[in-house]
């Protein structure tokens, strides 16, 4: 088969995934649902390594393939066609997301034994990753917006999974309605370009983009910047990420997934598709640089603060995601793309980890009642280190070279970027400094009683009333999870397997571009950004300077976490209280949910009530319903008030009519 | 009463032959072309007669079938005249179709207010043979009228229409509302008719002569703008406005639509309105059409106020038959426009909608006394909450009534209206169109009531009764002690329903008698 | 005299006979008040007839006789009607009719 | 042909109504529509969208006095309304078919009467003719919510009636006038189709007041922003059964009254007030959907929503772009599609949350009920216009012809769009999410609930998979109807017909 | 001369017509009706109407009075509570409704611009307004309105009949013979209390002491 029937299959295989768990949601016996919804996606793991055979046959001038199905819409000059572009940089993501993927549902396989939505759990799952899969392979900007919008709402579906928690069902709502936000944005941009290239195919309006319009000229930049609104609302940057933290009501491999293979990357690829329209749009991508930049700051920050073991994580996510941003907006794809794929790998691995973890502690996420489970589950210990160090950049783990990659890049752009790249390094040593505060205070220490349960009688511990770890209400169990029957992931076979498969790639993913040693990734790329007209003066002074640097940085985070939350748990309290105002705001996440709230739903809450309780009434009904008919019930009651039964008076009027209208004839004359 | 009608007849007679025989200039006298008239006043004569008989049969069926008889002959002649012009007895009376075709409405209504009067309590109470002969006796009098062709005949006419109105709408005697109805009738008619004959002595002053074509070349002649015509122009309209009751001279309507025998009302709603505008496009349109510039503004306002107040006082009246009176003044308001243009489109438009407004009125009067005859509540609307389901077979007649009245598609009401509105729009008078679109929508408000009432509500617990057995509440008929259905009530509801749902869907036949009558005016429009 | 006067004559009339059908209750005087306009129009009729020196004028006011005659004669017979009907002779007093 | 369309449901209904019995009734008018639906489907694979002519013409004259014809005709405009009509209808029969009614024979003829005067509203090609429909189409509906709907039934459906005909009273006003002034211009004899009409152009001024009667009648009948008034409580009262094909079909008919026979026949007029209907658009759109998202009673959060969905579809009928026209044109099926399925869905919730059609009353719903759940939810996305759907199709080719002439206008309503996902979620999670309501007992839907349901899903994802069904047939026309009122707009839009 | 006859005439007649509204005996109001229309008559003879003239003294004030005479008698023996003096404010509506129509009527009389009015009228041609001139006219050109006018006449007594005739059951009350009435005793001075008479005696014996 050709590389395009493979990668439509890469496609069919995940829907078709969904549809049969769908459909057959209440025959398939036990964990059936999940072995095939993961089977689908291993199936289209496999078309897309075909793929990618295939297209490594072409020649690399002809790299970029495309094919059309059927047309959604092609009238009055609109052509809406169903196409996907197959060129390395989507066969890369397809690999990378699918097979990510793969292992993701080979986890749930029995993370989510027993849940009462089993088989939901897997429709939804495969549904997710075939939107993600669309929005890659999309050659054409309608399908990419479809493709854009359904890993939207497969999300929502996913993070509202336990959808009788009502934190949960808010937190989807509110991760929706920001993506739809970045839809909206997306659109606008797109409309923007269709303007001057008239065409929604990718290809063709990447062909005429430099033709028709104006490097820097008004509209390409105001439609890169709409853009780059629907790549922050789905990357969750600032200020569009609030959504992220709150998706950590979804189960585990839910966040997985997100964070690693799918849903959040999807902004860095978009930029990176989009470079030959960005490339005409400077200023678009210095936003983007300068936003990924505060991004990985104050996320850092951030999860410095958080003491819920998720969101610590995903506060991480947002902070590497803008790396990436910060990465592909000054033009280092490849590097950027490098970086999402290793964080893929590690970022899974780590909430995994953290998935064991929090089953194994019952459903409880909260850093302060964990302590000393590095006996009580050495296998999860052992992965989560392994992505800890990974994360916080140590070589040889592949965090190091992805992220040295960008830095270096972004320092041979020179001029106002070296402020990005002491953000970077920054960024660096609040990485290693809070996943090791969340390492060592999760894992060392004293046995907390969950652990102690685990080690001295070797089951799980069941809290007596299981509560939601968000806002502590009483959970509602008809909706199954999280139910007394996990299973640990230390024993679990398929989860082990996932885990070490991934604690693997973590630990060897940098090898396919080592600085001086392998550039596969490069050349593989090469194509797709051959055209890239941003150029990066590196020397290689720079680069052993941004390695050493790294390194260093990343061991000297990982030095003070330890004297912070293991030499002397003392200091970390009292730092705190000496930066108090500093803390707060860290522990208020900046206060961007109250700002949101001020700017945007107050105002749109008002509206509402002011359009349901006045002027509706006073305008609608009073003034147009109310004023016409009083009118006529007043002329109603003045006649029948003159009707009043009196001949003499009927008499006198009609004379009186027979006067006016004897004199209306008079002045005729 | 017999001495007194032989010694008439045989004056009548004598008279005539006299004149026709040593007379050399004796007028000629076509009886051929007054055939109508004729059938009219001679089968009043008879149904008199015959009323005197002692047996009850005679006086009960045979009275009412030879009235019958009489307007189908009436309608035969008619028929038999139609489309051939002559101005009869020496001009004062023209035999042309738009005196057919109204004396044709005549009759119709006629025939429908004999047959809804058959079996009820008005001929019983004043003898059968005088109530049936006054009836003739009236419709004889429009036909006279919309026949006249000098203001004398027109007078008289219009004298002849009244006074057996006067009388009929005072024949439920029991009923003291009767009697109101009838003094005030009376009173404010005679006002009103004063106020013509004087107007109309003012255009013989004015023009010195009393036949409308030697007026009409008078008035074109010259000094058209002069006081005194146009004053007496302003006394004539008013008188006649009463007569079709325009407001603000409308004021008897309500009272007198209400307190008359339903039959009655009916008929005078349908018949007396479509005489006094047939009279009206004889004189504006013929004799006062050099004049129209003056008077044409003052026809659309006096329309405006009636539609406006029509309209608006019948929202909320609880007695169908004083709502249809409002409505009648309102719809009298729109009919009117058809005369304001002078055109001899619109004076089709006026036939053809004083057809349809014909056929809808009397299938909603129909109704309204079927159930004052079945209920105890006279003609409150409440004797038709839950008709729907207890009497479809009258409940369809009364809602098509109301949709048409209120000029819903499908219905004869719709087509009329749209051809009113164009012979407006035609004429320069697009804001009395919208007027009288205006006064649709609030027209809705009360038809609708009536149909939500059949449809929408259940029937109301019977009412109270008085010792007397007759029912305490106002316009509460005694006839509902008999509890009678009345089959011929049905059907003249159904037929009269039907032909306005097929003169909505198929109006051609319609549009060509309507063109056919106006036509009859071309010579002067 | 010349006619403007009977026609100021008549138009007097026929303003007292409206003002009186507004000011008496009486229905038989109201009744009398309606012969009155209908005599102004046949003073106005015969002045115009004699204006235009045609009959027509006086024919028609004949025929008006005739008329006010026969509306006199119903009316009254409403009246007796009424009276038989114990039903009070004042026009004030029928109100049963109204709105 | 097309007679047969519009005059078999009556037919048939009147034969079922005729025949009597409890179930007869029923079936005969279902049948009818079926059949009636057969037919149109038909006529749609038979349907070549070629050059800009009508097809199964008819062209009777009706009364000669009026220049009224009696003339039906099909063109790309009205082929997939008349589907989504006698779609809509038919499974609303069904829909009503699973239910007692107390007067049987009485209902299903109004329904009917109610299906061909829709139709024929539709399929008309001369004014009159479509103005009778017009207001015929209001008498079945208003006894149908009057004799069958809720506790305030007859004030609603007197509201209802009564502003709905204010309206097209005045476009009455407005038709006949243009006919007049029209044949006085030309010269020729009075004739009210609509060929004729669009032979002569009026003076400006003329054919700004007659616009303005039209405009009233169709702002009404979709409704538009500030004449929604009788939307609530005739929503509130009507029988969900007579709802669905209510808000689905009716509305439609105003804005194919704007685009088949105001733009075409008015141009000039069109482009004078296209500031003003895109502000009422606007208005619609933000009104409505601020409505929304405050109302908890579940019709009337549909019902607005739909206020806001006709904003949508007036601005893309008043972009005066082909574009947009396309848009609206799909908008209006799928809105139609959309919106019939949510209110029986709404039917269905109340009657799991003991009778109460209160959002507050509602939740947790979806517990076992996941089928009933997820086509909700499909449903739902379509209804908020997400990508993949027709609706957002529609959206997209509205807006961005918007984009072209008016791009701030584009821009403000993109805000609805976004509004649109707040409300429509809202009420799917209030419903289907979170703890259940006190009353709520969570119950699947039973099959026949599903044999309602399952079309309308197919055909939203038919929809939302090839668009293009409707719009390659429905291109020609709406670019013929719109050519004169876009050739006058200012700026020209004008694009390469790429690639067709 | 015919000056003198018309001033005393037309005083007459307009005399009258206010002694039927103001009088508040009806059957002085008849009286006066009377006179005004004798004075009438007396108009209708200077101005050539010998005919009519006559017919008026002869119909009128002969025949259709008397009928009065005999309603009001009959009606008003036991008196109802006839005409008190009307309100102010009617009066006053009633005098300003009159006053305007007069207004108006003058206007269109004298405002006309027809010369005519100004002259005492066409030139007199022999027989016009005699009996022979007007029965010619009668049976040529307005022969339909004569002979319609004789039917009228019918009509009108079959419908008073009807009306005034007595029913069994319909009007309760009057049983046995009605009260004998004579013309005369209605001028008889009687006991105060018994309604109109009771006024019209009292204005009696006010006016002669």
């Amino acid at each position: 088969m050709s590389a395009t029937t493979a990668a439509w299959l890469v496609l069919a295989a995940p829907l078709a995934g969904t549809i049969v768990v769908g459909a057959l949601f209440n025959r398939l016996p036990g964990r059936s649902a999940g072995w095939v919804g993961t089977s689908a996606i291993a199936l289209s793991f496999i078309f897309a390594l075909i793929t990618l055979a295939k297209l490594q046959q072409q020649t690399p001038a002809h790299r970029e393939l495309t094919s059309t199905l059927w047309t959604i819409a092609g009238t009055v000059g609109v052509d809406a066609r169903a196409t996907i572009l197959v060129d390395p940089l989507s066969v890369l993501m397809i690999c990378v997301v699918a097979g990510v993927s793969t292992l993701i549902h080979l986890y749930s396989v029995s993370y989510l034994q027993g849940d009462r939505g089993y088989s939901r759990f897997f429709a939804y799952l495969n549904f997710f990753v075939f939107s993600m899969l669309l929005l890659v392979l999309a050659g054409n900007f309608i399908l990419l917006i479809v493709g854009w919008a359904f890993v939207g709402a497969a999300s929502y579906m996913l993070i509202s999974f336990w959808y009788r928690r009502t934190t949960a069902t808010s937190a989807g709502i509110k991760a929706f309605v920001i993506n739809v936000l970045g839809d909206i944005g997306l659109v606008l941009g797109t409309f923007f370009i269709f303007r001057h290239t008239h065409t929604f195919d990718l290809v063709a309006s990447f062909r005429a983009a430099p033709h028709v319009f104006a490097s820097g000229s008004g509209d390409v930049t105001a439609g890169c910047l709409l853009l780059l609104v629907g790549a922050f609302a789905k990357s969750a940057q600032i200020p569009l990420h609030t959504w992220l933290p709150d998706a950590m009501e979804g189960p585990t491999p839910v966040s997985a997934l997100i964070h690693a293979a799918t849903m959040v990357t999807a902004g860095v690829y978009l930029i990176a598709r989009m470079h030959p329209l960005f490339q005409l749009a400077p200023a678009a991508g210095d936003v983007g640089a300068i936003v990924g930049a505060l991004t990985l700051l104050i996320a850092g920050t951030i999860g410095l603060a958080a003491t819920d073991l998720k969101r610590v994580i995903a506060y991480s996510t947002m902070s590497q995601i803008g790396y990436m941003i910060m990465g592909v907006s000054v033009g280092a794809y490849t590097a950027g793309l490098f970086h999402l794929m290793t964080h893929a790998f590690f970022k899974a691995l780590l909430f995994m980890a953290a998935g064991s973890l929090i089953s194994a502690m019952g459903g409880v996420q909260s850093l302060n009642r964990m302590s000393g489970l590095r006996r009580a589950l050495p296998f999860t210990f052992a992965a989560f280190l392994i992505g800890g160090l990974a994360l916080s950049g140590l070589p040889p783990f592949s965090g190091f070279f992805s992220k040295d990659s960008i830095l270096l890049f972004v320092a041979g752009r020179g001029g106002w970027h070296w402020a990005l790249y002491v953000a970077g390094y920054l960024g660096a040593f609040l990485t290693g400094l809070y996943t090791f505060r969340m390492i060592f205070r999760a894992f060392l220490g004293e046995p907390c009683p969950e652990a102690a349960e685990l080690i001295d009688h070797g089951h799980l511990f069941h809290p007596a009333a299981p509560t939601n770890p968000a806002n502590g209400e009483l959970e509602d169990t008809d909706v199954g999870f999280p139910g007394p029957d996990h299973v640990i992931a230390e024993r679990a076979i398929p989860m082990r397997v996932a885990m070490s498969l991934l604690a693997v790639l973590a630990i060897a993913g940098g090898i396919v571009s080592i600085p001086k040693t392998t550039s596969w990734l490069d050349n593989f790329l090469a194509p797709t950004f051959a055209d890239s007209t941003i150029a990066s003066h590196t020397t290689n002074n720079l680069l052993y300077l941004g390695l050493i640097l790294g390194a260093a940085i990343s061991l000297v985070s990982i030095a003070t976490a330890y004297v912070l939350w293991v030499a002397r748990p003392a200091l970390a309290p009292a730092i705190a209280a000496r930066l108090r105002p500093l803390t707060t705001l860290f522990e208020h996440k900046w206060y961007f949910d109250e700002l949101i709230d001020a700017l945007v739903v107050r105002p749109g809450a008002w509206f509402g009530r002011f359009a349901q309780n006045t002027f509706e009434r006073v305008v609608v009904n009073g003034l147009l319903i109310g004023g016409s008919t009083g009118l006529v019930r007043a002329g109603s009651a003045l006649v029948r008030g003159t009707q009043s039964g009196l001949l003499r008076v009927y008499a006198g009027l009609m004379l009186v009519g027979i006067a006016g209208v004897g004199l209306y004839f008079l002045l005729q004359s | 009463m017999t001495a007194i009608a032989r010694l008439h007849s045989a004056i009548v007679l004598l008279a005539s032959q006299q004149s026709s025989l040593n007379h050399p200039r004796a007028p000629h006298i076509d009886y051929a072309a007054i055939s109508p008239f004729e059938a009219l006043l001679g089968g009043s004569v008879i149904v008199l007669l015959v009323g005197l008989l002692r047996s009850r049969f005679a006086r009960e069926q045979l009275v009412p079938a030879l009235t019958l008889l009489t307007l189908a002959a009436t309608i035969a002649v008619t028929v038999w005249q139609w489309s051939d012009h002559i101005s009869a007895i020496s001009g004062a009376l023209s035999v042309d179709d738009l005196a057919l075709a109204l004396t044709l409405i005549f009759a119709a209504a006629g025939a429908a207010a004999v047959l809804l009067s058959w079996r009820a309590q008005a001929p019983r109470e004043s003898a059968h043979g005088e109530f049936h002969a006054l009836l003739l006796a009236s419709i004889a009098g429009m036909a006279i009228l919309v026949a006249a062709q000098n203001l004398v005949t027109l007078f008289i006419g219009i004298e002849l229409l009244s006074i057996p109105l006067y009388v009929l709408c005072a024949t439920e005697m029991h009923r003291a509302s009767s009697l109101e109805s009838g003094l005030k009738y009376l009173v404010i008619g005679s006002v009103g008719s004063a106020t013509l004959l004087y107007g109309l002595a003012l255009l013989y002053g004015a023009t010195g002569s009393t036949d409308f074509s030697a007026i009409a070349a008078s008035i074109s002649a010259g000094h058209s703008s002069d006081v005194l015509l146009l004053t007496g122009i302003a006394l004539v309209l008013v008188g006649l406005c009463f007569k079709a009751s325009v407001a603000p001279f409308h004021q008897w309507t309500p009272d007198v639509y209400e307190g008359a025998p339903t039959p009655i009302t009916a008929f005078m709603a349908v018949a007396t309105k479509a005489a006094a505008f047939g009279v009206l496009l004889r004189i504006f349109d013929v004799a006062l059409i050099a004049d129209n510039l003056d008077w044409g503004p003052a026809l659309a306002t006096l329309a405006t106020i009636t539609i406006i107040v029509g309209n608006v006082g019948a929202l909320g009246q609880s007695s169908l038959k004083r709502m249809l009176a409002y409505s009648s003044v309102a719809q009298a308001g729109y009919i009117m426009g058809g005369v304001v243009v002078s055109t001899q489109l619109g004076a089709s438009a006026t036939i053809f909608y004083l057809v349809v407004y014909l056929l809808m009125n009397i299938a909603a009067f129909a109704v309204i006394i079927a159930r004052e005859r079945e209920t105890l509540h006279g003609d409150d609307i409440d004797a038709v909450a839950g008709l729907g389901s207890e009497r479809p077979w009258l409940a369809w007649p009364l809602t098509i009534a109301m949709l048409s009245l209120a000029g819903i598609p499908a219905t004869a009401g719709f087509i009329g209206k749209v051809y009113l509105i164009q012979a407006l729009v035609d004429g320069d008078y697009t804001w009395l169109a919208v007027v009288i679109v205006v006064g649709s929508m609030i027209s809705l408000g009360y038809y609708l009531r009536v149909i939500a009432a059949v449809w929408m509500r259940d029937a109301p617990a019977p009412a109270p009764r008085s010792a007397n057995g007759r029912p305490v509440l106002a316009g509460g008929s005694p006839e509902a002690d008999t509890g009678g259905r009345h089959l011929e009530v049905a059907i003249v509801a159904l037929v009269f329903a039907a032909a306005t749902i097929f003169f909505g869907i198929v109006p051609q036949p319609l549009f060509d008698f309507a063109n056919h009558a106006a036509a009859s005016l071309t010579s002067f429009l | 005299m010349t006619i403007g006067w009977y026609l100021a004559v008549s138009a007097l009339i026929f303003a007292i006979g409206a003002g009186g059908v507004l000011v008496r209750r009486n229905p038989l005087v109201v009744l009398l008040c309606l012969e009155l306009m209908l005599n102004a129009a046949n003073l106005a009729l015969i002045g115009f007839s004699r204006m235009w020196g045609n009959g027509d004028g006086q024919v028609f006011a004949l025929i008006v006789m005739v008329v006010a005659a026969c509306e006199v004669t119903v009316g009254l017979g409403l009246i007796v009607a009424m009276h038989r009907r114990r039903l009070p002779i004042d026009v004030d007093e029928m109100r049963e009719l109204q709105g | 042909m097309l007679s047969l369309v519009i005059w078999l449901p009556a037919a048939t209904a009147l034969i079922g109504a005729t025949a009597g019995g409890r179930r007869v009734p029923g079936l005969f008018a279902l049948l009818g529509s079926l059949a009636s639906l057969g037919l149109v489907i038909g006529l749609i694979a038979g349907f070549n969208g070629g050059p800009d002519e009508l097809h199964y013409v008819i062209d009777v004259v009706w009364i000669r006095s009026l220049g009224i014809h009696y003339k039906l005709g099909l063109d790309g405009l009205n082929l997939f309304l008349i589907a989504l009509t006698t779609f809509v209808f038919s499974l609303s029969l069904i829909a009503a078919n699973l239910r007692e009614w107390p007067r049987t024979e009485l209902f299903y003829l109004l329904f009917g009467i109610a299906q061909t005067a829709v139709l024929g509203a539709f399929l008309a090609q001369d004014l009159a003719l479509f103005i009778g429909f017009f207001d015929l189409m209001l008498i079945p509906f208003y006894l149908l919510t009057g004799v069958y709907g809720g506790p305030g039934r007859v004030a609603a459906t007197t509201k209802l009636v009564i502003y709905t005909l204010v309206g097209s009273l005045l476009m009455l006003a407005g038709a006949v006038a243009l006919a007049v002034l029209t044949s006085h211009q030309s010269g020729q004899p009075l004739n009210f189709t609509y060929t004729a009409l669009q032979a002569t152009a009026l003076p400006a001024g003329t054919q700004d007041w007659i616009f303005l009667l039209f405009a009233a009648a169709f702002l009404v009948k979709m409704p538009a922003f500030p004449l929604h008034g009788w939307m609530p409580d005739a929503y509130r009262e009507m029988p969900i059964e007579v709802l669905a094909p209510f808000s689905g079909v009716l509305s439609k008919v105003g804005a194919y009254g704007f685009l088949a026979i105001v733009l075409p026949i008015l141009p000039r007029a069109g482009v004078h007030f296209q500031t003003l209907l895109l502000l009422i658009g606007l208005a619609s759109i933000l009104y409505g959907s601020a409505m929304a998202f405050t109302q908890t009673n579940a019709r009337l959060i549909i019902g607005y929503s739909s206020v806001a969905q006709l904003g949508f579809i007036t601005i893309g009928i008043f972009a005066l772009s082909s574009q947009s026209a396309q848009g609206a044109v799909l908008q209006m099926v799928n809105h139609g599609v959309v919106v019939a399925p949510l209110f029986l869905i709404v039917a269905l919730l109340s009657a799991r949350a003991g009778g109460s059609e209160d959002i507050r009353d509602m939740g947790g719903i979806a517990m076992r009920a996941p089928v009933l759940a997820t086509i909700f939810l499909i449903v739902a996305f379509a209804a908020l216009a997400m990508p993949g759907s027709g609706n957002f199709v529609g959206e997209v080719l509205i807006l961005l012809g918007l984009f072209k002439t008016k791009m701030v206008f584009s821009i403000i309503a993109f805000t609805g769009v976004l509004m649109a996902s707040v409300y429509m979620l809202r009420v799917f999670i209030r419903t289907m999410h979170n703890r259940a309501g006190p009353e709520v007992v969570s119950r699947e839907l039973r099959w026949r609930d599903a044999l309602v349901l399952v079309p309308f899903v197919g055909v939203i994802m038919l929809f939302a998979i090839y668009p293009q069904l409707e719009l390659s047939r429905a291109q020609t026309s709406v670019t013929s109807s719109i050519s004169s009122a876009a050739a006058d707009a200012a700026p020209p839009a004008s694009f390469p017909v790429a690639n067709q | 001369m015919s000056a003198v006859i018309f001033f005393i005439a037309a005083i007459g007649a307009i005399a009258g017509a206010i002694g039927v509204i103001v009088l508040q005996n009806p059957f002085y109001s008849v009286l006066a009706l009377v006179g005004h229309l004798i004075s009438l008559a007396a108009l209708f003879l200077l101005l050539r109407a010998e005919f009519v003239a006559a017919a008026q003294v002869v119909v009128y004030a002969g025949a259709v009075m008397v009928l009065y005479i005999f309603v009001v008698s009959y009606v008003g023996t036991d008196a109802t509570p006839v005409g008190q003096s009307p309100g102010r404010a009617a009066t006053l509506g009633a005098f300003a409704c009159g006053a305007a129509l007069v207004i108006e009527l003058f206007i269109a009389v004298l405002g006309s611009g027809l010369q005519a009015i100004g002259t005492d009228g066409a030139p007199y041609k022999t027989g016009f307004g005699t009996p022979e001139a007007i029965g010619r006219l009668l049976l040529t050109r307005f022969l339909a309105p004569f002979e319609i006018a004789s039917y009228l006449l019918l009509v009108a007594a079959i419908g008073a009949v009807t009306l005034a005739r007595r029913r069994r059951g319909l009007d309760e009350g009057i049983e046995g013979d009605p009260p004998r009435i004579s013309v005369m005793d209605l001028l008889r001075p009687r006991p105060l209390g018994t309604g109109t008479m009771a006024e019209a005696g009292g204005r009696v014996e006010v006016g002669e002491p």
